[in-house]
């Protein structure tokens, strides 16, 4: 097990390698090879969902080995709840868009693939890096693939988006990475060590201007990602132009990679300077749930529809965050997985409207549960995840998220309450436009009905919506330590720091007891 | 044994390690007028087509390249035996340093890449005179001559030597008229400049009463600097800045790079701006250490200036040889932000940058080179790079991955240089700098990628390029893209070279 | 006071360069853009040697003899350059040069 | 022992539906018709047995509970999957289940001409439905109660839009779903604010410590207890969130018989009496609850006096009697209101699956002006409606009379005169309307198409056997709950609801307590005088309808010429929809266009993400224009930088 990280997160290149070795033409060829890595790949990477011992050290499965020792920066890899989940998401929606892209994706095919897998190779990266430069570099790489798939595979705007999308990302990254450096040399200031490790660097205090200064660095590259109000804007056009697969890894896994910066970095680098923060960051949060939902309701497309309540949703996971409660957290964790989960899920519903219709015009649908009753059914399941209805998933998060917050800013949680009727007010009306009513446009008379292979990408989606509704312990037991730490480091005063951290070492020093064995805990 | 013998071989003992730092010049001083020689008693040509024409040079490019090789080989012989290496060489007109070697290097590594490239494009497009060659190993010899220079004389020689054969080079395609054009203006601008840079070395010189680097550092390091000092500085930032094309002294630029002959646009993009570069470097970090607080506000200027208007005039421009120009001044900003950093950290920024940016450019400027046709080179983004993608995919990818670096993604060169400059402007207290190093590396994000956008997101309007790739330009193309990504992905080792080096540039002789 | 000193050598070859510069500034004619060059290139001359002599350090006059030869190696090319571009435009004006901008 | 079966009351609905949603074209309409009502039926036998086995208990040992698993954990916050079974939720239990089972079986018959698909995906929704309805019920904790709250929503949304293809159904139960949601709203706020000040939301920890966490009267009691009511004020359709309600009539009759009349609807009153610890502690908001019930049932009812759609009518009537429920525990009165739940859902789910038989008699005319005198097509809809509407009307001894009367003496008792005034006012209306409908439907000359007349035919047994059953229970169905004011008349007949709910209710009202138990105390005069005032209003509404509509059917016309201001008002519903049309849901719309096309494509992607690509691209304009290929322009501009370097070195 000593590389099982660089195992799960290296294998979608050696795929696209193995990829790039099947003639062009042959696209059924590509298409199963694809699927079948794909699948080897979530399978590979399935085991960490029991390996992972929640109650065990701080990152599990941790890789360290020199890179660059000159700068001081370590290849250094490690998972804690969090990143387990996200990871899992991603690998599980990986084979989705491949099975989801069958039909939509009909040019280059081959290199579309390769492009996904290099993407996904990108995002576990973000997800397993514990050195601040190995996280900026794969940060930054998964930009390209993306690109590529809006830029190449998308609608008619989809250069404007897909620059569109790399310029706000980059303009974000990049400010980011002068506050790394910065952080850097204050390491460096303090003790003497050029370092770029996360545990290092958080372990020394940094002067409150200072810090303040950075976390609105970090901050900025990951509000943009998120995107919160008013840094959203590449997101609607992004999601639009991009093929379902895209605007699927797009909304499910690389927004997260904003929450997830927030989660993993910023805030606990800078704690002091997210709490002063807080106040407008959680402000910012709530004019996105209510103005997302707002814009949202206006749209006249379903994939924007959609992407405006990415915005909307994803302004739940921030402020779950701010809560800097374990039970807003929990939620916030949880709400990044559901929001992978159905939103992913809905914009695979519209490639499927897509394929048929070739048009994302609400108003060009209507009545479509008389000629497709199943596609009703499961549309109708993640609609109401999204809007949080109890019993499916979204409510776990959203509710967790609203209570957490609530005890520290009645306020402001009040306000982003309104959102649960807002989300229902623009995802029924949607939907009834879409799928109800009297068939009017001839071309939706004789709608197939969906086949095996799109029930088989939904009905993983919806089983997940259902079962973290009913079911949210397997998830929230495993976050549960990480998110515990995460609070008590954020919300530390700064006169405890020292001894907290001498804790902490001490802490890590310790053999973790739960970790079976065959697991590393950190060295 | 013959007692004159032996008295020759006396004095090669005595000559050879005198020679030594030389010995790569010497070697491309020497295979460059073989080239010349065998071409002019016409051996090793091809039958001309006709009677009485000339043919095809075929032995003067390889023994540009074997001399080249050679000479890489003997900067590797010299870094080996750097810490031995002892001095002071010809009084102290040569010095032999971790950085100048690492130049050296740089250096001929754009000249290998430029060579490799240019056989097929002269083949191409019927330039077949051996004096092509012969001016290409000059000018790389008078690049090393400044790279390694300890004296201001020695400076200006291998400035001239390199500049005067440039300015051939940029006009060799002498019937067309932009390469005319292009040469003309890098000529004129080019001697006006030689006039100040010239000027600041008298106003030096009489400052500092020697031309010997380390003697002037001695001469000028008690304060306060005089006004004839602080002129002839000035003199020699214009002269300086103009070789390595900082704003406003940039204005040739554009036009020389898009007149000039692709090939030695790249070779003037890496190794003139790499030469450049290099005698400034050395200068303002050991010379005129003392003067930091005099010359930084003025080079912050510039580089302010540079990186803003190279990457803001480029996002128009069409023709790519003039994107890149721009985009290559922009990079001379980001240079001079490790130079400003004043610190090793920034020196051997500087030199890893200079590494990275001579493989992604010669790269880049590699792909214009082979998507050329007989008659036209083909530089239109619009128009002829629309599409090529799914034409040329190994081209094309090569292009984006060059794109990518030159913006400053990872896991490439471009972003590890990139990183390395930052890291010493944040360390010397330049964040404003380093804040606008990135956001306008934000605004190149958009011209190149725009050339991305027209090679894989446009339909192509117009008929394909039928291009095929020389096997020499491939293996170019291959040292470049293994480069840039080596260089990103496994930076250790030279990240550790130019830290290494940098140590010898600040112990001077 | 009437000696001519190192401070008026300074200033005959300050008013040269000055001269010289003046000269490119304002000239079209490429050629005698060219010879304004070579008045900068002497002006810089003058001050070499000026210095070398108050100083006593032969460097300055090495150069000049120097810079001599670069002038006639820059005579050579650039003379050549001008003809090659009269003979594209008939021409030595500088300003008809103008079909890269931008 | 019975606990460990609690779970099999929800669970066999849910049967039902992973039964009838995954499997129900498979087995047919057949199939699905047995196992619709089946697993419903089968949760009544298992909910009476463990009412019998509550009622074995000692009293203050009546309360079952079962924890299924642990729901949500994270942090301090934890919410279990546990059910409750105590005297208040197994009344609601046997309720749900029992008039749940009775309209399972009409709707086999109601829905027959669905195809086979429709046919499962109704009894799907239906069973879905009961299922969350129990969930509601049986929650231990207030999460759980929500979730049954929302899921109770959402079967209302899917079953109102049960015939989609007419885009005003689909409308309708968007309306209800999203208006439900801004009852909710309340309802998490409320949540929220209790978890802070409990650390729990479980009854077991909030409601006995209500009185030692919360101050009496303290803002802090009234905030929860007002959020929680905002939630009950949208489930159960009271002002101002009553107007998804009417509109909800869109849906399958039997769908409005059980959610919209006997049992979702009436989730609020019931969550607000299992609260009432909290209520307790915020006199204001109880005074609010009554103040809007009082209002509510008035207001209803005079808009119930001009509709004429029948269903419409029992709509409004159904928000009226809401009305009067929420005034009964507004007063404190509990167990009265509960009372009248229950009572309530006999008789109105009756008149509604009456109303139901008569459409399916008409072919699905629901309007009363094309009616009448159908008294003899339908003998069986006829009398059981009959029973129903006196039941409704507040005649003894009918059902009606003895839940109604007991909240309107609770509510003159805790001096609310006013109240009680409007109360009564109500009941006089409410006999009006109700024999209005009766007397238009049933009695006169038919008034419809000649067609509609051939085809007049009784309804299947499958429908009739549910109306009787439903009628038996209109009229017996009070006699749980008789006052002792009559009650020790009879010689001691005890009211057996109140004392059956005292365990619950007991804690924290002592009197309703002592009052249960049957104790006898003195009656005052005062009671027997408010009764006989209820039966004459009663009466005089009855003999009016009568007036009206059977004697004098061309004066109400006159009336409405007459006060034509005041009938228009009434018949456009005062013009709330209209009202919140304009200012609320058009502003709202209106905004949300502002906020998408001048914020985010004006202001942000335009002036400042534009706006910035425009400065560079003009500062690029400005670049090249100095580059203008000409070699003087270059050096003077080198010139330029050589000058302001001297200048700076020289002179700076």
């Amino acid at each position: 097990m000593a590389f099982y990280l660089t195992t799960i997160l290296f294998f979608p290149i050696l795929g696209a390698v193995m990829l790039a070795g099947i003639p062009g033409r042959n696209r059924a060829a590509i298409r199963q090879a694809t699927l079948a890595i794909a699948v080897i790949h979530f399978l590979i990477a399935l085991p960490l969902w029991w390996l992972y011992a929640p109650g065990g050290a701080d990152y599990q499965f941790v890789e360290h080995v020199p890179w660059i020792d000159s700068l001081g920066v370590e290849y250094h890899l490690g998972v804690d709840g969090v990143s387990v989940l996200l990871t899992l998401l991603t690998v599980l929606l990986t084979p989705l868009a491949v099975l989801g892209s069958w039909r939509y994706i009909d040019h280059h095919v081959k290199e579309f693939h390769i492009l996904l897998l290099v993407l996904t190779t990108g995002m576990l990266g973000v997800f397993f890096a514990l050195d601040l430069f190995v996280f900026y570099v794969f940060w930054e790489l998964m930009l390209v693939p993306m690109y590529f798939l809006i830029g190449v595979w998308g609608g008619e705007q989809r250069v404007y988006a897909a620059v569109k999308f790399f310029l706000y990302t980059f303009l974000g990254g990049v400010l980011m990475l002068v506050g790394i450096l910065a952080l850097y040399f204050h390491h460096q200031g303090v003790t003497g060590v050029y370092t770029t490790s996360l545990a290092d660097l958080m372990a020394i205090p940094v002067p409150g201007e200072l810090q303040l200064a950075l976390f609105l660095a970090f901050a900025i590259a990951f509000a943009i990602k998120v995107p919160m109000f008013p840094f959203h804007t590449w997101l609607p056009d992004a999601h639009v132009q991009a093929p379902a697969a895209g605007s699927v890894i797009l909304a499910a896994v690389l927004l997260k990679m904003g929450t997830y910066g927030f989660y993993r970095f910023a805030m606990p680098l800078f704690p002091e300077a997210a709490r002063q923060a807080l106040p407008w960051i959680a402000g910012l949060a709530v004019v996105g749930v209510i103005y997302g939902a707002m814009v949202a309701l206006v749209q006249p497309n379903v994939k924007k529809l959609v992407a405006y309540s990415s915005v909307s949703h994803l302004g739940f996971v921030m402020l779950g965050l701010f809560a800097l409660n374990v039970t807003g957290v929990q939620g916030s964790v949880i709400q990044m997985i559901n929001h992978g989960i159905s939103t992913g899920a809905l914009f695979f519903i519209c490639g499927m409207l897509y394929e048929r219709r070739h048009t994302y015009e609400i108003a060009q649908f209507g009545g479509l549960s008389t000629v497709m009753p199943v596609f009703a059914v499961l549309f109708m399941i993640v609609t109401l995840s999204s809007i949080g209805l109890p019993g499916l998933n979204g409510f776990v998060g959203e509710f967790l998220i609203l209570v957490g917050m609530f005890q520290n800013h009645p306020w402001m949680t009040g306000i982003a309450t309104a959102g649960v009727i807002l989300a229902a007010y623009y995802m029924l009306r949607m939907f009834q436009s879409v799928m109800f009513g009297d068939v009017e446009i001839e071309a939706n008379r004789k709608l197939p009905d969906l086949s095996g292979r799109e029930v088989a990408v939904l009905l993983p989606l919806v089983a997940l919506i259902v079962w973290i509704g009913v079911y949210p312990a397997p998830f929230l037991s495993r976050t549960e330590p990480s998110v515990d730490r995460f609070v008590e480091r954020v919300t530390r005063t700064a006169g405890t720091q020292p001894a907290e951290v001498a804790e902490l070492d001490a802490d890590e020093a310790e053999p973790p007891e739960a970790v079976p064995a065959g697991l590393e805990g950190r060295p | 044994m013959n007692p004159e013998i032996q008295e020759l071989l006396v004095a090669y003992r005595v000559v050879r390690p005198a020679l030594f730092p030389v010995l790569p010049a010497a070697v491309l001083t020497l295979f460059g007028l073989l080239a010349l020689l065998v071409d002019v008693f016409e051996l090793g040509r091809t039958r001309g087509p006709a009677e009485g024409e000339t043919g095809t040079p075929i032995m003067a490019p390889y023994l540009a390249l074997i001399g080249t090789a050679l000479a890489l080989g003997c900067v590797g012989w010299q870094a080996a035996r750097l810490e031995t290496a002892g001095g002071p060489y010809f009084s102290g007109m040569v010095v032999l340093d971790g950085f100048g070697v690492f130049l050296s290097g740089v250096v001929l590594a754009g000249t290998l890449l430029t060579l490799l490239l240019t056989i097929g494009y002269c083949r191409r497009h019927d330039i077949h005179l051996a004096e092509y060659y012969h001016l290409i190993l000059m000018a790389a010899a008078g690049m090393l001559i400044m790279v390694l220079a300890g004296n201001l004389i020695t400076i200006f020689v291998g400035l001239e030597l390199m500049s005067v054969g440039v300015y051939v080079l940029t006009g060799f395609r002498r019937t067309r008229l932009r390469s005319v054009e292009g040469a003309l203006k890098y000529f004129v601008l080019g001697a006006f400049s030689t006039g100040f840079f010239l000027y600041g070395m008298a106003l030096v010189y009489g400052a500092a009463g020697t031309f010997d680097l380390a003697g002037i550092r001695d001469a000028v390091s008690v304060p306060p600097a005089s006004p004839v000092l602080l002129a002839g500085v000035a003199l020699l930032i214009v002269g300086f800045g103009f070789k390595v094309a900082l704003v406003p002294f940039h204005m040739w630029s554009p036009d020389v790079y898009q007149g000039a002959p692709a090939p030695v646009t790249a070779f003037m993009a890496t190794g003139v701006k790499t030469a450049g570069f290099a005698a400034f470097v050395r200068v303002f970090m050991s010379t005129f250490d003392g003067l930091a607080d005099q010359w930084i506000p003025v080079l912050w200027a510039l580089a302010v200036l540079t990186m803003v208007v190279g990457n803001v005039a480029a996002i128009r421009q069409d023709d790519i040889k003039r994107m890149l120009a721009y985009s290559s001044i922009a990079h001379a900003g980001y240079l001079l932000v490790a130079l400003i950093a004043h610190s090793d950290i920034g020196t051997a920024a500087f030199l890893y940058y200079m590494a990275a940016y001579t493989l992604m450019t010669m790269g880049a400027f590699g792909i214009v080179i082979v998507l050329g046709e007989k008659g036209t080179e083909n530089t239109s983004i619009e128009r002829d790079y629309a599409g090529i993608a799914w034409r040329h995919p190994l081209l094309a990818a090569a292009m984006a991955l060059f794109m990518f670096s030159l913006t400053g993604i990872p896991p490439t060169a471009g972003f590890v240089g990139k990183f390395a400059i930052l890291s010493a402007a944040v360390n010397s207290g330049h964040v404003p700098l380093a804040v606008l190093l990135v956001l306008t590396s934000v605004i190149s994000a958009y011209y190149y990628l725009k050339v991305v956008v027209s090679m894989y997101m446009r339909a192509s309007e117009r008929e394909p390029i039928r291009s095929q790739v020389p096997a020499m330009a491939a293996i170019a193309l291959l040292i470049a893209v293994v480069g840039v990504l080596g260089l990103g992905i496994f930076p250790g080792q030279w990240v550790e070279m130019a830290r290494a080096s940098v140590v010898a540039v600040t112990g001077l002789p | 006071m009437s000696e001519v000193g190192v401070g008026h050598y300074l200033t005959l070859s300050a008013i040269l360069f000055t001269i010289g510069a003046i000269g490119v500034l304002t000239r079209k004619n490429a050629i005698i853009v060219f010879m304004a060059i070579e008045i900068m290139l002497n002006a810089a001359n003058l001050a070499f040697v000026t210095f070398a002599m108050s100083i006593g350090d032969l460097g300055g006059l090495v150069m000049v003899l120097f810079v001599i030869a670069v002038a006639a190696a820059e005579a050579a090319v650039g003379l050549a350059i001008i003809v090659a571009m009269y003979r594209h435009r008939e021409t030595v004006n500088v300003e008809a040069f103008t079909a890269m901008r931008g | 022992m019975a606990a460990n079966w609690i779970w099999l009351v929800p669970a066999l609905p849910l049967a039902g539906v992973l039964v009838n949603g995954l499997l129900g074209r498979r087995i047919g309409k057949g199939g699905v018709s047995v196992i619709g009502p089946g697993m419903v039926g089968a949760a009544f036998a298992v909910s009476l047995w463990l009412f019998l086995d509550l009622a074995a208990r000692a009293p203050e040992a009546r309360t079952l509970s079962q924890n299924v698993y642990t729901w949500i954990s994270a942090g301090d916050f934890r919410a279990s999957v546990a059910f409750l079974v105590d005297p208040l939720s197994a009344t609601l239990m046997l309720v749900v289940t029992g008039v749940g089972f009775l309209i399972h079986v009409y709707s086999v018959g109601y829905m027959h001409d669905e195809d086979r698909r429709g046919f499962a995906r109704y009894f799907t929704y239906l069973n879905l439905f009961t299922f969350a309805m129990l969930v509601l019920v049986m929650a231990d904790n207030f999460l759980l109660l929500f979730v049954g709250w929302e899921g109770v929503g959402l079967c209302s949304y899917l079953l109102i839009g049960f015939w989609f293809k007419d885009r005003a159904n689909a409308t309708a139960g968007k309306k209800a779903f999203i208006v439900n949601r801004i009852g909710d709203f309340g309802f998490l706020l409320g949540i929220f604010l209790m978890f802070g000040a409990f650390g729990s939301v479980a009854f077991a920890d909030v409601l006995p410590s209500a009185a030692t966490v919360l101050d009496a009267g303290g803002p802090l009691a009234f905030w929860i207890c007002l959020f929680l009511f905002v939630g009950a004020v949208g489930k159960s359709a009271q002002i101002p969130l009553y107007v998804w309600l009417p509109d909800a009539m869109a849906g399958p009759t039997p769908v409005s018989a059980l959610i919209h009349a006997a049992t979702m609807v009436t989730a609020g009153v019931y969550m607000v009496a299992r609260s009432h610890a909290l209520y307790d502690m915020a006199p204001a908001v109880l005074a609010i609850v009554a103040g809007i019930g009082a209002a509510t049932a008035l207001y209803a009812a005079t808009i119930g006096l001009v509709q004429t759609d029948i269903k419409k009518v029992l709509a409004y009537s159904t928000i009226s009697q809401l009305g009067y429920m929420f005034l009964g525990v507004g007063v404190a009165a509990y167990a009265a209101g509960i009372f009248h739940l229950v009572t309530h859902a006999f008789f109105k789910a009756l008149l509604f699956l009456g109303a139901g038989s008569v459409i399916h008699a008409l072919h699905g005319e629901q309007d009363m002006r094309r009616m009448g005198g159908l008294k003899r097509a339908l003998p069986v809809t006829y009398w059981t409606m009959l029973a129903a509407t006196l039941a409704i009307a507040g005649i003894p001894p009918l059902a009606g009379f003895f839940s109604k009367d007991e909240i309107l003496w609770r509510t003159w008792d805790a001096g609310h005169p006013v109240l009680w005034a409007i109360g009564l006012a109500t009941a006089g209306l409410t006999a009006l309307y109700m024999f209005r409908l009766f007397f238009l439907t049933f009695h006169g000359s038919f008034r419809g198409t000649g067609e509609q007349r051939q085809h007049l035919h009784e309804s299947p047994p499958s429908m009739t056997i549910p109306l009787t059953v439903l009628g038996a229970l209109s009229v017996v169905g009070g006699w749980i709950g008789i006052p002792p004011a009559i009650g020790q008349t009879l010689g001691g007949v005890p009211n057996a609801i109140e004392s059956w709910l005292a365990p619950v209710f007991a804690d924290a009202h002592a009197e309703g307590a002592a009052h249960a138990a049957g104790e006898a105390h003195a009656i005052p005069p005062m009671e027997y005088a408010l009764m006989a005032a209820s039966i004459a209003v009663a009466l005089l509404g009855i003999l009016a309808a009568r007036y009206l509509w059977l004697t004098r059917p061309e004066l109400p016309v006159r009336i409405g010429l007459q006060f034509r201001v005041a009938a228009t008002v009434l018949s456009n519903k005062y013009y709330v929809d209209e009202l919140y049309d304009a200012i609320v849901v058009r502003p709202y719309n209106a905004l949300s266009h502002f906020a998408w096309r001048v914020i985010d494509e004006g202001l942000i992607d335009g002036l400042v993400v534009g706006g910035t690509g425009a400065v560079v691209r003009w500062q690029s304009r400005v670049s090249s224009a100095w580059q203008s290929g000409a070699i003087p322009t270059y050096v003077t501009v080198f010139f330029g930088g050589v000058v302001a370097i001297l200048v700076y070195y020289l002179f700076g």
